[in-house]
């Protein structure tokens, strides 16, 4: 399957190729060409799925291939770090989902971006992205997921500061990639511990085996746990900053300052499930290890869904309800993972429901979530605002966005028969396998979930009349096409067999509803469902029956709950001020003035003895005399 | 060289030349310290190489009589202080051309 | 005769050459002429020393030869290169070539100027050619003076004030190098002051440690070494580009080669006991230097803080003593070579555009000039150590090189060193989100045109460099670590 | 009839003493014309004498070891002839002024007198030679100190030298006739077996060298230096500060292996303290001056404190690098002098801030005065820094790490004062420049003279290589 070879280097090809020409490109050129290139990637991608899941079972259990590698770089007598392809069923099921959603987001941006200055380079950094989130999932080794960690942060980066005139943008351009290096330093770290004991990188190598190549991490302690521990907890640290757990949420709302079919790509589909992905391919050292690392995941995710669910209620700006939404929904899959107790997926055994949940989960989210950041797309377009207060009553101006998104936000809520449903209720069943409380936990995020969506769907497209002056257009074709063709997958993809594909031992696993949990689920978002009715539906008058209530709690939630002015205090406050200008300072003035004041101290020398040479005939004798005698007794005492 | 007779026994000790010829090395360099006028340090400059002129001539007396090292010597820095004393005359006077005196206080226009 | 002489020859000639032109015509004749021809033997030397090494040739050093110079004092000129020189003079190179074209349009006295810019690299090539420890110290030297004049007569802002504490650090760097050189020679009864001659030699270990000392602070100054680095942000942000070009871009890998051939080269045991002290400084220097780019304003001086902590990456990767370390830094000499060379040379570009170098005072500049302003990024990128770009290869060969330590005490220090990397994208992004992005702040700079064609050439060879390092550093690598294989076990 | 044949031994003597006489008695006879051609004839007599002189001979003692010919003697004895030169070349702008025209012919005898002073010096092997070379030395050169009759200055360092010489003599003999008391002999030859290191040998061991460091102007005996030197006619500034200092040098490193091997311990002792002393004070005073002339008296201060470097060790290593730093010493600041006396005789500007944006309107000369300034401060590829380099072995070699430590810690202040220079000619802006002007050929040979040497005597090993044959160590 070498042609896979071909996935990453289209898009590398098309960036440095729209790249380089630039302006000299017309933005129809750069556009077509790099949609041109990304539908091979996606046929490529389709191809290799294909390929994969009709040739590589072995005794009934799906093989891990390597169709190529190299060697990058060596960093030692043993370390060496490679450049290659992995395929397994969960890199091939992420080919398909970035690809997709990456076309998708092509196609959409053709219309969305159309006339915008720098339209070349976006398609170019388009391709960038692309490229580097497929080399992040072929990944075969630890050390290449780290470089296209690094070189997703970096599209990210440039994608969010794509309007670089807007402060706004280059400030949270900034805030997203700082945050995230900030928790890829720990993924670093947990690199070199992990590689120090292991002396490789290699996935394969440290997990393929009996886990003997572990025994040494796990054998030496540091402060009270083993250093496999962690290596493990540090590169959980990175995966968590990628996908915006709490408290490294805090780019990703910002991150929405970018266009918005970027939004979609990178931070609702793609880049921001690259945390889920880390810990779901080191999966089997964290749950055959570290399980204690696991379930500190699990407690983080959870937290993060409802936390992010919380705020994603009051928010008023549709892209930042989509973040918020977002960083719940990767809580729920960090969730699933964190609560799977062991590799195994069979009847007896429902330890590895939480991984496969989560893998589909991420499948499904990836579909309906982008499809609501086109869609929420879609109406910025039309009215040129993100601002809820802008918006009402767009279901008759915009049909098509209008339906697809209402598919979207069924699904996300969790009505049946739609994906977000089966995928969710997979989740929350392994919760409630986990303990009840995790359970009952989920189920009230998917309450809120449901609420928020439809407060935000009812608000766009109810409520009171729009009373913009320009009387909003349905978006083009271009547009619309990719609206239909996510809301179709979101339709269907619940019947997906997706444990036939995906589970953590690679063994086929035919998934049942759990009818409890399933009622459970879908009651709770019916509720949240007709409370978001009730309240939004109709007119603004009941919108404002939730702030008045609880006005302190709703404050806290709209201002985020203030971690963002907590950042802003360490990183403007105290490393800024305290830390930074203080070590200017003393650069300036202690250090160089120490080196300032050896001149001085010599310039003062100077002057005290100048008196010396006073010029007096006398005084010269007397010196010499003086000096005479004083060396003599020097030299007689020698 | 001719008859020298050196007679030790009840004549003046060495050491008495010598504290003479350390006395009067002191009191010209004192003269040298303490005189204002030029012409004064320079006779102290003499006195001070007349003392080493008594130093040699009784070392070689005393220590080395049967040779003249020390007399030719002091001889030597006799003639040579004469030469010395011109010069420094003859500069002395040019001093008084320019300043118009001869005060060692004078003569201090470059320092530091 | 020795082929590594045309690294001399050539320098000289364009000395010669130079003094005897008539206008700014020439003297750019001469200039390019001269600079190409150190290019093409820079290249011509390189694949010729991966043919030798391939062929077999398993010698510490190739190219050797030694004449006699001094014989009272046994001091010879020695030349031999491995690896490690190859490369730096390959960066040397590029960046003399490069620094040409950025001076295009340097005034006023041009012939002077590139006089004193032939000097200086004389003297860097000189450095890096040679085996002896006299000519070592000489061309150290004959680099160091030529800053003096080229800062004060050519600089800006405070300039003589910059280029005097530049010179005096410098030097007082190389009064305590001149002891310890000397000690070296003199406590072993050497009979000769050849690198290769004296490290069969044992010197006393109480001597060691005092030599050590002596020769690591005297080529640490210059490799910014922590606390005597402030010399750099004031110099740097003083001379005019094409010498900041080459003094940060080269000149410093001096002092990181210089302890490594000298100190770490022919004192092992000390090196072992004073490593730590040393780490130490170094570590904070990593992240001081990085901590005070923060505050910066002005671009100048971010980037040489900047330096200040990439060099001291460097010196710490040196002392960490593992082979994968050693191999990590003279890959981050080459990448922040090229690197810093190339922030400079896009400050002094838009520094000729703006009239300011503060941030405060700019704003959007991207729009105005794109390809300044991608060219930037791109520097900053590679200084916050983008996979891709050549900051990232040898930055991740050194904490890797750096955590193979088996002792804890260096693997923590390892993680301080590491973290770094936050905190140098923290302040490359304020810089460039302050002054390229953003609205404009100036109307004025609306009318700037964009880069020309000198300035591009310039450009696009440093880019090139640091995208080649960055994507295909395997190469490199191992050329450089089956160098230092003789020297770390 | 005998004894006389010994004078052919004493052939550089002879021949200067030839010389001496012939100038002497041309001007006395030639009348104004013939004294056109005085200053050439001069100088090419002065070169014929250092050409025929320049081949060192094996060595020799005559008149009973009074005068003892050294090969290295010979050496330091072409250096001082070739300084001279060199001082003579630049010496035409000095008598252009028609009030001191009449003493041309003074100033070369005068000169060349003191000249045959340090031969005496350099190459005696006695105390009374050594001593009557010492005078013959500092005697006429106070008279060259004071020549400028009209000028306040040139008289009040005429008197100060002149007597503080006279004092130094006094000390020096004192300490003679104690040595002389000690051990009864004064031949050089005789001696050290004789010192056994009592406290009244070594009293008159440091009362002896006291008059000699004077003259080297060591630290605390310099301070007449910078009043002199200042006062003095710059021409007579710049033989003073290379071509006496040289000599004494020489002597003192001569006496010191050869007459007080055996006070080693003292004299090291001494040496070291002195040196610290020396290089530090002397830089400390030269960083404030603003007057070229005394600038460049404290920075010889400070040289002379390198040079001293060279006398630590007792090794021949030592002495030859002694003589290789007077050598090119010699070079770096007699081009200085050069340019300041090329710039003092066509404007009488003298302070540093005159030289403000020398480089514009002078071009050359700047560059000239950039080479000494860097060949000072020992930047290479200048001979300075060879020279220093070697003489810093030569103490390195026998274990002073520390003192060359702090020697070299020094190069840095050094350096501040000399780039000061640098900086005022070719960094610093004057509304008004010196202006363009014409340096006399003469004054033009010694430069291109020591340009050559400064850019030629280091790189070239040949010199240093010669001159290493000679060196001999503590005896």
């Amino acid at each position: 399957m070498e042609y896979t070879l071909l996935i990453l280097l289209l898009p590398m090809l098309s960036f440095v190729g729209i790249g380089l020409l630039g302006r000299k490109l017309s933005h129809r050129a750069a556009g077509i060409s790099g949609t041109l290139v990304l539908t091979a990637v996606t046929l490529l991608s389709y191809l290799t799925a294909f390929d994969y899941f009709t040739t590589q079972k072995v005794n009934g259990v799906w093989q891990a291939i390597q169709p190529y590698n190299t060697t990058w770089l060596n960093v030692g007598e043993r370390l060496h770090i490679d450049l290659g392809i992995l395929l397994d069923p969960i890199s091939v099921m992420m080919l398909v989902v970035i690809s997709t959603v990456s076309l998708m987001v092509h196609i959409y941006s053709l219309g969305y971006m159309k006339g915008e200055k720098g339209f070349q380079r976006y398609y170019s950094f388009l391709s960038l992205f692309t490229f580097s989130m497929m080399g992040l999932v072929l990944a075969t080794n630890i050390f290449q997921m780290y470089i296209f960690w690094e070189l997703v942060g970096v599209s990210s980066y440039l994608l969010i500061g794509f309007y670089y005139t807007k402060p706004e943008a280059v400030a949270a351009s900034k805030k997203a990639f700082i945050v995230t290096r900030f928790a890829d330093l720990f993924f670093l770290i947990g690199i070199l511990v992990l590689s120090y004991f292991t002396q490789t990188f290699d996935f394969e190598a440290i997990m393929g085996g009996d886990g003997s190549i572990l025994s040494s991490a796990l054998g030496t302690t540091f402060l009270g746990a083993s250093a496999l521990t962690w290596a493990m907890a540090l590169v959980f640290i990175g995966a968590a900053g990628k996908s915006a757990m709490f408290p490294l949420h805090v780019w990703l709302p910002d991150a929405m300052e970018g266009p918005t079919p970027v939004s979609a790509l990178i931070h609702a589909a793609t880049m921001v499930v690259a945390g889920v992905f880390l810990v779901a391919r080191l999966f089997p050292i964290y749950i055959g290890f570290t399980p204690e690392v696991l379930q500190g995941i699990a407690y983080v995710g959870a937290f993060t869904a409802l936390f992010a669910a919380i705020i994603a209620v009051v928010q008023t700006d549709i892209k930042r309800v989509l973040a918020f939404s977002t960083i719940s929904q990767i809580g729920f899959m960090m969730v699933a993972l964190g609560v799977s107790t062991s590799m195994k997926l069979t009847p007896e055994d429902h330890g590895g429901l939480g991984y496969m949940a989560s893998m589909f989960h991420l499948f499904t989210h990836a579909m309906f979530k982008s499809l609501l950041f086109l869609g929420a797309g879609s109406v910025i377009l039309a009215v040129n605002s993100n601002d809820m207060k802008d918006m009402g009553g767009l279901r008759k101006h915009l049909p098509i966005t209008h339906v697809t998104f209402l598919v979207a936000c069924l699904a996300i809520a969790g009505i049946p028969p739609l994906s977000g449903f089966v995928s969710k209720d997979e989740i929350v069943t392994a919760a409630y396998q986990f303990s009840t409380g995790m359970g009952i936990w989920m189920t009230v995020t998917a309450g809120f979930t449901a609420f928020y969506m439809f407060r935000l769907y009812f608000r766009i497209f109810w409520g009171k009349e729009y009373r913009g002056e320009v009387k909003p257009k349905e978006s083009p074709r271009s547009m619309t096409y990719p609206l239909i063709f996510l809301a179709l997958i979101t339709l269907v993809g619940g019947f997906i067999p997706f444990g036939q594909f995906v589970t953590a031992d690679g063994a086929p696993y035919t998934i049942r509803l759990n009818s409890t949990v399933a009622i459970i689920s879908v009651v709770v978002a019916l509720v949240g469902i007709g409370l978001a009715t009730l309240l939004y539906r109709k007119e603004e008058k009941r919108a404002s029956w939730l702030p008045s209530r609880s006005s302190g709690l709703y404050k806290a939630a709209y201002n985020r709950f203030y971690i963002d002015d907590a950042y802003l205090f360490v990183t403007k406050k105290i490393i800024f001020n305290n830390i930074s200008r203080p070590l200017a300072w003393f650069d300036r003035h202690v250090i160089d003035g120490a080196m300032n004041g050896l001149a001085w101290i010599t310039n003062r020398a100077s002057d005290a003895i100048k008196g010396f040479q006073s010029g007096s005939l006398q005084w010269y004798a007397w010196v010499f005399l003086l000096g005479t005698l004083l060396i003599t007794l020097f030299a007689i005492l020698l | 060289m001719g008859e020298i007779i050196v007679n030790t026994a009840g004549a003046i000790p060495l050491t008495a030349y010598l504290i003479v010829g350390l006395v009067m090395f002191f009191a010209g360099i004192y003269g040298f310290f303490a005189r204002k006028n030029l012409i004064m340090i320079l006779i102290s400059v003499e006195l001070v190489l007349n003392a080493v002129d008594i130093n040699f001539a009784a070392f070689n007396r005393y220590l080395f009589p049967d040779q003249m090292e020390g007399m030719f010597y002091a001889l030597f820095v006799i003639a040579i202080a004469a030469c010395e004393t011109a010069v420094a005359i003859a500069i002395i006077i040019n001093v008084y051309r320019n300043f118009g005196n001869v005060e060692v206080d004078n003569i201090q226009q470059m320092k530091e | 005769m020795n082929f590594l002489i045309v690294f001399i020859l050539i320098p000289l000639l364009m000395l010669f050459a130079l003094f005897a032109t008539r206008n700014r015509k020439q003297v750019l004749a001469v200039m390019v002429t001269g600079s190409s021809a150190l290019v093409l033997a820079s290249i011509y030397l390189t694949v010729r020393y991966i043919l030798l090494r391939n062929s077999g040739v398993a010698e510490t050093m190739l190219f050797t030869s030694s004449y006699t110079w001094f014989e009272p004092l046994n001091i010879g000129f020695s030349l031999g290169v491995d690896a490690v020189s190859v490369t730096m003079l390959a960066l040397s190179a590029i960046i003399v070539f490069t620094g040409t074209f950025v001076s295009w349009k340097i005034k006023p006295l041009t012939k002077e100027f590139f006089i004193w810019f032939c000097l200086l690299s004389l003297g860097v090539f000189g450095f890096f050619i040679t085996t002896d420890l006299f000519t070592l110290f000489m061309f150290y030297e004959i680099a160091l003076i030529p800053m003096y004049l080229l800062i004060g007569i050519w600089g800006s802002g405070r300039r003589e004030y910059s280029a005097m504490k530049l010179t005096l650090m410098l030097m007082g760097a190389a009064s305590l190098l001149i002891v310890g050189i000397l000690g070296i020679y003199f406590s072993t009864g050497a009979v000769s002051m050849n690198l290769l001659d004296l490290k069969e030699i044992d010197i006393p270990l109480n001597l060691q440690l005092l030599f050590f000392t002596l020769t690591f602070v005297g080529f640490g100054v210059l490799g910014a070494l922590f606390p005597f680095h402030t010399w750099s942000p004031d110099g740097h942000a003083a001379a005019p580009t094409a010498v900041s070009m080459l003094h940060a871009g080269v000149l410093m890998k001096l002092g990181g080669y210089g302890c490594f051939r000298v100190s770490i080269g022919l004192m092992p045991e000390a090196t072992e006991i004073l490593a730590p002290v040393f780490i130490v400084l170094t570590a904070i220097g990593v992240i001081y230097g990085a901590l005070s780019a923060i505050h910066q304003t002005d671009l100048k001086y971010i980037n040489a803080y900047s330096s200040v902590s990439h060099c001291n990456l460097v010196l710490f990767a040196i002392l960490m003593l593992t082979r994968t370390a050693m191999t990590g830094a003279v890959l981050q000499m080459i990448s922040h070579g090229l690197m810093t060379a190339l922030f400079f040379a896009l400050i002094g570009m838009i520094y000729e555009r703006t009239h300011t170098r503060m941030i405060t005072e700019m704003g959007g500049l991207m729009k105005v000039i794109p390809f300044l302003g991608v060219s930037f990024v791109i520097a900053g990128l590679a200084s916050l150590g983008l996979p891709g770009l050549s900051g990232f290869a040898a930055e991740m060969t050194i904490f890797v090189g750096a955590f193979e330590n088996a002792d804890l005490f260096r693997r923590v220090l390892t993680i301080v060193a590491v973290s770094s990397i936050v905190v140098t994208a923290v302040y490359i992004l304020r810089m460039v989100g302050k002054f390229l992005f953003g609205p404009m702040q100036n109307r004025k700079h609306l009318a700037s045109i964009d880069a020309v064609w000198y300035e591009k050439l310039a450009v696009v060879i440093l880019i090139a460099g640091i995208a080649y390092i960055g994507m295909f550093p395997l190469g490199l690598s191992n050329l450089i670590s089956d160098s230092l294989a003789v020297i770390i076990k | 009839m005998e004894n006389f044949s010994n004078f052919l031994y004493m052939r550089e003597e002879l021949s200067l003493v030839v010389l001496i006489v012939f100038l002497l008695l041309y001007d006395l006879i030639a009348g104004k014309r013939g004294m056109r051609y005085f200053q050439p004839a001069a100088i090419g007599l002065m070169a014929l004498h250092t050409l025929i002189n320049i081949i060192p001979r094996a060595e020799v003692s005559a008149f009973g070891g009074m005068y003892t010919y050294l090969p290295m003697a010979g050496v330091v004895k072409s250096i001082l002839n070739l300084a001279t030169l060199t001082v003579f070349l630049q010496a035409k702008e000095l008598f252009s002024s028609s009030k001191q025209r009449q003493r041309r012919g003074e100033y070369y005898f005068l000169t060349l007198v003191t000249l045959l002073g340090m031969y005496f010096m350099v190459s005696s092997g006695h105390f009374l030679l050594f001593f009557i070379g010492i005078e013959m030395a500092s005697i006429p050169l106070s008279t060259l100190v004071a020549m400028d009759k009209k000028c306040k200055k040139s008289a009040e360092a005429g008197a100060k030298y002149i007597l503080l010489a006279a004092f130094s003599s006094g000390i020096l003999l004192f300490g003679i006739s104690y040595l002389y008391g000690t051990t009864g002999t004064l031949y050089f030859a005789d001696m050290p077996p004789l010192i056994s290191a009592n406290a009244l040998q070594i009293m008159g061991f440091v009362f002896f060298a006291a008059g000699l460091f004077f003259k080297l102007s060591f630290v605390p005996f310099h301070l007449w230096a910078g009043d002199v030197y200042e006062g003095a006619p710059t021409n007579v500034t710049s033989y003073l500060s290379v071509v006496s200092k040289g000599a004494a040098a020489f002597a003192l490193v001569v006496l010191l292996f050869k007459v007080f091997g055996n006070l080693v311990v003292q004299w090291q002792g001494i040496l070291y303290a002195i040196i610290i002393l020396t290089i530090t004070v002397g830089n400390l005073f030269a960083i404030r001056q603003e007057n070229m002339k005394r600038f460049l008296a404290f920075s010889s201060i400070s040289q002379a404190g390198y040079i001293a470097l060279g006398m630590m060790g007792g090794t021949a290593l030592g002495m030859n690098m002694l003589v290789y730093y007077l050598f090119v010493y010699l070079f770096s600041n007699l081009a200085a002098f050069g340019v300041v006396i090329s710039i003092e005789n066509k404007t009488g500007k003298l302070n540093i801030s005159d030289y403000n944006g020398l480089y514009s309107t002078n071009p050359k000369l700047s560059v000239v005065m950039m080479l000494a300034m860097f060949s000072l401060g020992g930047i290479p590829p200048f001979a300075g820094f060879f020279s220093k380099f070697f003489i810093f072995s030569a103490a390195v070699e026998q274990g002073f790490y520390v003192l060359v430590l702090i020697a070299a810690l020094n190069t840095v202040i050094s350096l501040y004062y000399y780039l000061k220079v640098v900086k005022a000619m070719f960094i610093n802006h004057s509304d008004n420049p010196i202006p363009t002007l014409r340096t006399d050929g003469y004054n033009r040979v010694s430069l291109i003279l020591c340009t050559i040497g400064i850019l030629v005597t280091g790189v070239v090993s040949l010199f240093v290589e010669s001159i290493s044959h000679f060196g001999f160590g503590v005896q």
